[in-house]
């Protein structure tokens, strides 16, 4: 059965966010995604943090699990342990993931479970009415601040790096086709995928606008914006590693990328590494049949429902006559 | 009824086998045919606090510990300075001979407070400064004192093992121990053989090296010490037993129960329980299968609970271990399982509190905890488990609860069962059975509108898993509607409040009677105890001695803390003369608890809060004063180092 | 005594104007001398779904909502569906004449729960699919209808105004409403001026366009309505008013109470609160000086606590504001703060849950897990205010008693005060005096050996603040000894155990009366109510109507939760023939403590948890059921959309 | 008054670490630098974690405050802040600050405050019996442990640098000297600074142990030893940022060197920026007497205890009439 993007929408939610919310632009993009990767709605779990992004999980027709502030991460790592064969993505405000989550994050990349991770990058507190989020730069004002942002940003593309995630992409809510692509690659990578997805918040967030990523602040001589947006793709940056050898020079070319801000900003993929072992393939050398009989599919109980384990392996150690 | 029996204990620094010396005495004991309890005390530190373990040994069931002890291996000074006073008149003390010397107020372990409680002791009774002039206080109390000079037996052993340096077998003064120790007791040393054996079995040479030393320091004490009086003696057993920890115990029930996903954070008392699963994460069927648990060590118990809720979802049976710093950290994740109606376990074992409180320690501090912990109302279960046995079978029927009524459960434990261990005949569990609730599959499924939350008579809605063809859903920690959308109606949240909550009457009415109380001894008497948790032993025994001394007295052990039953414990404490609440914290939180649940209150309570579980000899004490009417409302228990 | 009010209502999609709306509204009737009374609605959403703001208003006092609604000022016709309910008869509704047409099963923001709430009543009652079949349903209850042409309105403005284009100008819409109520009400015009010209102090341009508004449509409306029978009329008034939120009350209580590192994760309702504090850091003192409060925005509420003790133990009176989610992320540290004796204040506003719960909604189930939160025993205070006054200055006191008594003190709020506001007198707040309990500085120690957790009388150890010469000391979340080192000695822990509790014991004794509990009423008659926090104004009005309809009736507002006053509580129970427990929960959490306190239990339980605060119509109501002999025990409330 | 070292010993507590614990070399030098700083015990406050590294703060005569696990840069932050006069110093174990701790260490970088930071890496959870730590690499199975560790190490210096640690430095517990200088250095910065601490745990880690490190294993030709760790400063490696142009440049080489493990090891200081402002510089750029009269300096009320503050102008707001 192919499905279409539509077959993945929700009528009866009503999606509440702002009008011109970049939210809506993701929302479209993962159910184009998911319909051109041939995934039917109850294959995909989307587990979403709390947040105006948190209701991504509510606005797509697959199971959704809209979780606590900040735990993406460790739910979907349960819901992936658990059923290795569900296709697992996590998605969360940019507070969600690196204010209150930053140690799942972190921790994750330890893991390099096979899923997706996706960060909705507002600059915001959207929510919370637009307090500054752990990607607002230092000094930078936005429109519900008191004063200006006291905080430097996290650079979060360096951090997934740093900490492992064998994939890291950016890309922009407003830019579908781009987004669409990028979360196919992260979902088709074979290991813990990372995508920092520039959302505009038009109502809290009033510098990083549509209309600055779109450069209609810097026109040129006829008159043209300036977007600052550039496709890494295009430029013929080749984040792959092909081989062990070459894993820090990449990261590094990876890093050097991600410095880049306010006038050229670099979207695509930055890294990206399938030579480094998942967690499903850590735990099937543990465990020979893990991929067959996961934690969630196996029996427990005969046809009466007895308990069909047998425990004299343990009770053998524990003997005294 | 108490049981006569004998009291053996080893004390020393951690590190230097105290563990290992019990672990073979309580070995040998079981292989005569003899039970066992023993009960094991430990600093938060890793090498050079003062450790002990208890044993207490009979041909009868024992289910607690006593105060006495009738000999004492102390591996070092400070043993004998913490330990002496517990020794028994005509008990022993065997302490190495270089140790005699030894000033006790510079013994460089002790904390200030502790050399102000010695130094007023020693002043008050006119006790010298070093572990002579102890020993020579003891003796005036007729404990025997066994001098064993353990450097020069070493010194022996390496040469008749051709071992020079005797650095290497220092090690082995444990196993020197034991020998004097059941050469004392007049014990087969066969048995004592065997235990040293098996504790080695996967080193041979190590296991022959011991049994050497375990048989000279054996002979050593037959030829030099006499006039010991107490005795061990083996007993035929036909049947076959265990002798197991709590955290075994619940290992195992897990096992049983069917999780298949355990998540953990490591913490004492509950990390052995996890790594006890980990190192046999993969086990057979009865069919000869292989089956796999899969323990997660997470960054933080935040991410522990979170991913159990999240594994439980996808279908697994899961479940995740803490104690209260753990649990703390998990009140959020718990709130939103409590919302979702989540089938999700949490083993929480107690230890001494507030903060990190005696990470090491006993305590019952923390049931209203847990009993409120999340913020807002939910649905959830707390089974606590008052014995080893109990933990066994209650870590597995916790996952029936928490799928059957699709709320959280939480196993409630303490340290003292954690780290207690205990003999038993072999655990019967082949009548175990899986009961997974309301659970829908695919084919249920096809052509039919689901809703997860659907309102239900009973408030139990049919549970799909994720993954599940035809029955996509949604969850989320917002108040939601029957689909698990968001929902902020006014009449959708009345209704899915209400759906919550009146599961928690169903439980009352199905949750079997033996699973919320037991009785014990005479439930007609005038005087009754309520207790929950590791107090259940030395109570069991106390009322025991209680009885044959003449007192009717009666004994009820709250298992299922919420919901709570509170018309069979009204109906239990209606017309009771002397309601005597015994608990192992400050405020009396089971007494609170029955107090609000029933109306009735408790007229004694006997509390204990050091961090040390309570023994039978003080309950028997505390009762036995209240019996008799020369009780205070509260009497506060204190024994043990 | 319920006072004679006139209500006016304002409803639309969140980011539609309505607040902006209500805060004209309201501080045009406060210009004119008259009380408000305001609660304000809405989702958990920044912009689309509906949000409401119910103003009554009065020249007596008023203290809390009622059921009716005068005047409906519709912002769209989701606000007219929801509402039109409560419209009073002889009541109006205010709607845009382009909306009447729409079908309202067609609105895309109502969820399908409430659709099938709807369609049931359109149903039963024969209305039509459209909002006019609505309004027309409601015009035979002698509702009145205005139907406004806002965008013919708008165009001519514009054209007044020089402005062609109108998109610009619809957000004015709001004051348009306001125009057209004020009309309706008769109410002076230029009060409403001030009010529009204040509200856009800032903004001159804009105030003046919006001045321009208000009056063509207060015009307008002259013009084209009559027969509303309801009058708002100005008084002439000699004293300072206020008119505030209990979230800025809670703000500047703190200020006053010295409070100067504020530390918060973003969290509704308490982040107001904190963003105030932060807009507002720089302060005068009375001699002129400049002083500062620090806020900080931590990474998550377990820094946010856990920085706040930090703070208090380096001297500053520190503190961290939050609602449920945050505040079970910070129970681990509540219980470190517990057995450190910090004196760490938490300011906790509760809404609607379990876990995300009902974000921007009311409730009160989280007293029980303040009471426990945490694992182990250890000593906390709990206030709770009732009113927006108390909560300025129970903000102030709570640290003296933090400081005093050496404890966290959990300021226990809700999202109704938070977002409520209400017109009182200018506080007088001079005589507000500090109080930091025993704490030592550099010369009181010189040449004394000083220890933190020092054995005293009471319990309570001279504090000495981080940085001190002379009073170098240790904190631990373990047990620890007078000097704040980890001990793990039975006596010590015994006696720390004790002294951290009984310092409850002090608070019990030293805490003033109208801190622990307010009586209003009659406290000598046989009925009386039993309530905390946020239902208290709509208690004390409905008490006042019953008694002056011949009922007796008092009421205790308990305030001190925790240590609970259980010999005043009991006290003032003792001997009542109705004793009638009113909150907004489940589980009716003071009743339990009563219960468990005094023995006494409530034999009437009002309850809500629709995520709405009770009004004074819906509690005299179901009070007088019960007065009459009509109730069940639990009588559940549910007004409010 | 000129203190020595062993003013700021603890005679009265027992130092209860395993015998020939790396624990002893840190409280050691950290008594060393106090005392080579002419600081005094009361100007002083270690907070600590939750492991046996924890105790530190017991040892040392100073104010110690003993907190929770993984919160210690939370408590310093309320310490520091309340008031900026006292020299601050967090410490705690690998899995405290990494595991844990992981979300605090991330954002402690965004402010900068200026204090140090010191982790006790010895690659397990020591006072818990010896789990893997974040900084055991994967595959490797130290004695505890029933199975190869499953996860991947953290990079504590790199993700110092990313998250915004001005100095990061690391040293080794047995090398006292080096490790004093280090901490001095680290006090000294302008700035937030983190030293990652090698400290063998000879009870539980069997893989990187004082021998080890020493190169025991790896004798030359004349049965000499061949040490793994050597000092950067030996090197000519410069990691100080004297201009914000070379920055990124400095922090690639910091990561560069921070990947380096096995046979050559480097300690030093890997990054030092004190361009940055911190979090002190920024508050007074909001409070401009912040540092004159911080929050815990300030008087609240008049001698007969009447508090001062004067609320008319929060009132001038509010007021109706
Ligand atoms: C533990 C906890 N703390 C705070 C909140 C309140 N909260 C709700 S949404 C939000 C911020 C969301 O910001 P972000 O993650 O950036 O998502 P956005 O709304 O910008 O998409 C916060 C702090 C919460 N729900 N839980
Ligand atoms: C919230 C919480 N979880 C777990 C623990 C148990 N715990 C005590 S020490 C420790 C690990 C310590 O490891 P590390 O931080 O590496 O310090 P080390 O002992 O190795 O110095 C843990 C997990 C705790 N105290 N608190
Ligand atoms: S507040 Fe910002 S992020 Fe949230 S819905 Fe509105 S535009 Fe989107
Ligand atoms: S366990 Fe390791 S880290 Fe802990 S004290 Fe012993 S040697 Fe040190
Ligand atoms: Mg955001
Ligand atoms: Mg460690």
């Amino acid at each position: 059965m192919v499905l279409k993007p539509s077959d993945f929408r929700v009528p009866e939610v009503y999606a509440d966010w702002c009008p011109g919310c970049g939210d809506f632009g993701i929302m479209n993009a993962l159910q184009m995604a998911f319909a051109e990767l041939g995934l039917e709605p109850h294959q995909i779990v989307l587990v979403s943090g709390i947040g105006c992004s948190g209701k991504e999980a509510h606005n797509v027709k697959c199971y959704g699990v809209h979780t606590l502030h900040g735990r993406t991460l460790p739910f979907a790592m349960g819901i992936k342990v658990a059923n290795p064969n569900l296709e697992v993505l996590a998605i969360g405000g940019d507070g969600d993931g690196l204010g209150i989550g930053a140690g799942h994050f972190v921790n994750a990349g330890r893991r390099n479970l096979d899923m997706t991770y996706i960060i909705h990058n507002n600059g915001v507190y959207g929510l919370t009415k637009g307090q500054a989020s752990p990607t607002l730069r230092l000094g930078v004002q936005t429109k519900s601040l008191p004063k200006p942002n006291i905080n430097e940003a996290i650079n979060s593309i360096g951090l997934a790096i740093i900490s492992g995630f064998t994939f890291a992409a950016r890309s922009y809510a407003y830019d579908v086709r781009h987004l669409k692509d990028t979360i196919k690659q992260a979902i088709q990578h074979k290991g813990l995928a990372f995508i920092d997805c520039l959302q505009p918040c038009p109502t809290y967030n009033n510098v990083t606008t549509k209309e600055w990523y779109a450069g209609e602040d810097r026109k040129d001589a006829s008159g043209k914006p300036q977007p600052r947006l550039y496709k890494l793709e295009e430029t013929g940056f080749d984040p792959v590693v092909h081989d062990w050898a070459e894993d820090f020079q990449k990261k590094m070319a990876a890093l050097d990328k991600a410095r880049e801000w306010g006038d050229r900003i670099p979207i695509g993929v930055f890294y990206k590494n399938e030579l480094e072992p998942t967690f499903q393939d850590r735990l099937t050398s543990r465990i020979p049949f893990y991929m067959q009989r996961p934690p969630a599919k196996q029996k427990l109980c005969d046809e009466n429902g007895f308990s069909t384990v047998d425990l004299s392996e343990f009770m053998k150690e524990l003997k005294t006559s | 009824m108490a049981v006569d029996s004998v009291n053996w204990m080893a004390g020393g620094a951690q590190g230097s086998g105290v563990d290992t010396a019990a672990n073979i005495f309580g070995r040998a004991c079981g292989y005569g045919g003899l039970y066992v309890f023993g009960r094991r005390e430990y600093h938060s530190n890793i090498k050079g606090l003062h450790s002990y373990f208890h044993l207490r040994i009979s041909s009868r069931e024992v289910l607690a510990n006593v105060n006495d002890v009738d000999l004492l291996a102390a591996f070092d000074a400070e043993t004998v300075v913490r330990h002496i006073k517990e020794v028994s008149p005509e008990g022993g003390v065997i302490i190495g001979t270089h140790q005699i010397g030894t000033k006790v107020l510079e013994i460089p372990t002790l904390p200030p407070e502790f050399k102000a409680e010695i130094a007023k002791f020693m002043k008050e009774n006119g006790v010298g400064e070093t572990l002579n002039d102890w020993l020579n206080h003891a003796r005036q109390r007729r404990v025997q004192v066994f001098p064993v000079p353990y450097m020069d037996l070493l010194a022996e052993i390496g040469k008749k093992l051709g071992i020079a340096q005797i650095s290497k077998i220092t090690r082995m003064i444990n196993v020197l121990t034991i020998g004097v120790s059941f050469a004392l007791f007049q014990y087969d040393r066969a048995l004592a053989e065997k235990a040293v054996r098996d504790t080695f079995a996967e080193k041979a040479k190590i296991a022959e090296m011991n049994v050497a030393a375990l048989n000279y320091a054996y002979d050593y004490a037959k030829e030099h010490f006499d006039g010991f009086k107490h005795r061990l003696e083996k007993t035929v057993v036909n049947e076959e037993r265990i002798f197991l920890t709590g955290n075994q115990a619940v290992a195992m029930g897990k096992v049983l129960g069917g999780c298949r996903v355990q998540t953990y954070y490591p913490i004492t008392p509950a990390a052995d329980e996890s790594e006890f699963l980990e190192a046999n994460q993969i086990m057979k069927t009865i069919n000869g299968e292989d089956e796999a648990i899969v323990v997660i060590q997470t960054e933080d118990e935040i991410a522990a609970v979170n991913a159990a809720s999240g594994a439980a979802l996808a279908g697994a049976r899961a479940a995740t271990s803490t104690s209260g710093p753990g649990f703390s950290l998990m009140v959020e994740g718990l709130s939103w399982a409590g919302n979702n109606e989540v089938p999700l376990v949490i083993t929480y074992y107690q230890r001494g509190a507030p903060s990190t409180g005696l990470p090491t320690r006993h305590g019952q501090g923390d049931l209203r905890f847990a009993m409120y912990a999340g913020h807002g109302e939910f649905a959830r279960i707390i089974l606590a488990s008052g014995d080893i046995q109990e933990c066994f079978y209650d870590a597995a029927k916790v996952f029936n609860l928490a799928e059957k009524y699709q709320m959280p459960v939480i196993h409630l434990l303490d340290k003292a069962m954690a780290n207690c261990s205990q003999t038993y005949p072999i655990f019967d569990y082949g009548k175990f059975k899986i009961e997974r609730g309301e659970l829908l599959k695919e084919k249920d499924l096809e052509g039919k509108e689901y809703r997860r939350f659907r309102f239900t008579e009973t408030g139990i809605s049919p549970r799909v898993v994720l993954g599940t063809k035809n029955g996509v859903h949604w969850y989320t920690g917002d108040e939601h509607n029957e689909f698990g959308h968001i929902s902020e109606e006014p009449l959708n949240r009345r209704l899915m409040v209400e759906k919550r909550m009146k599961k928690l009457e169903l439980v009352l009415k199905e949750v079997p009677l033996e699973d919320k109380l037991k009785f014990y001894g005479d439930m007609n008497a005038e005087n009754i105890v309520a207790s929950w948790g590791s107090p259940k032993g030395a109570i069991i025994e106390a009322i025991g001695m209680l009885r044959q001394e003449g007192f009717g007295i009666g004994f009820i052990q709250v298992r299922l803390l919420h919901p709570f039953p509170a018309a069979e414990v009204k109906n239990a404490l209606t017309g009771k003369r002397r309601i005597i609440d015994v608990e192992d914290n400050y405020t009396a939180q089971l007494g609170g608890i029955i107090k609000e649940a029933t109306g009735i209150a408790p007229n004694y309570y006997v509390l204990k809060y050091t961090g040390r579980p309570v023994t039978t000899t003080e309950v028997h004490k505390a009762l036995k004063t209240i019996l008799t009417d020369k009780a205070r409302e509260r009497e506060v228990l204190t024994f043990g180092a």
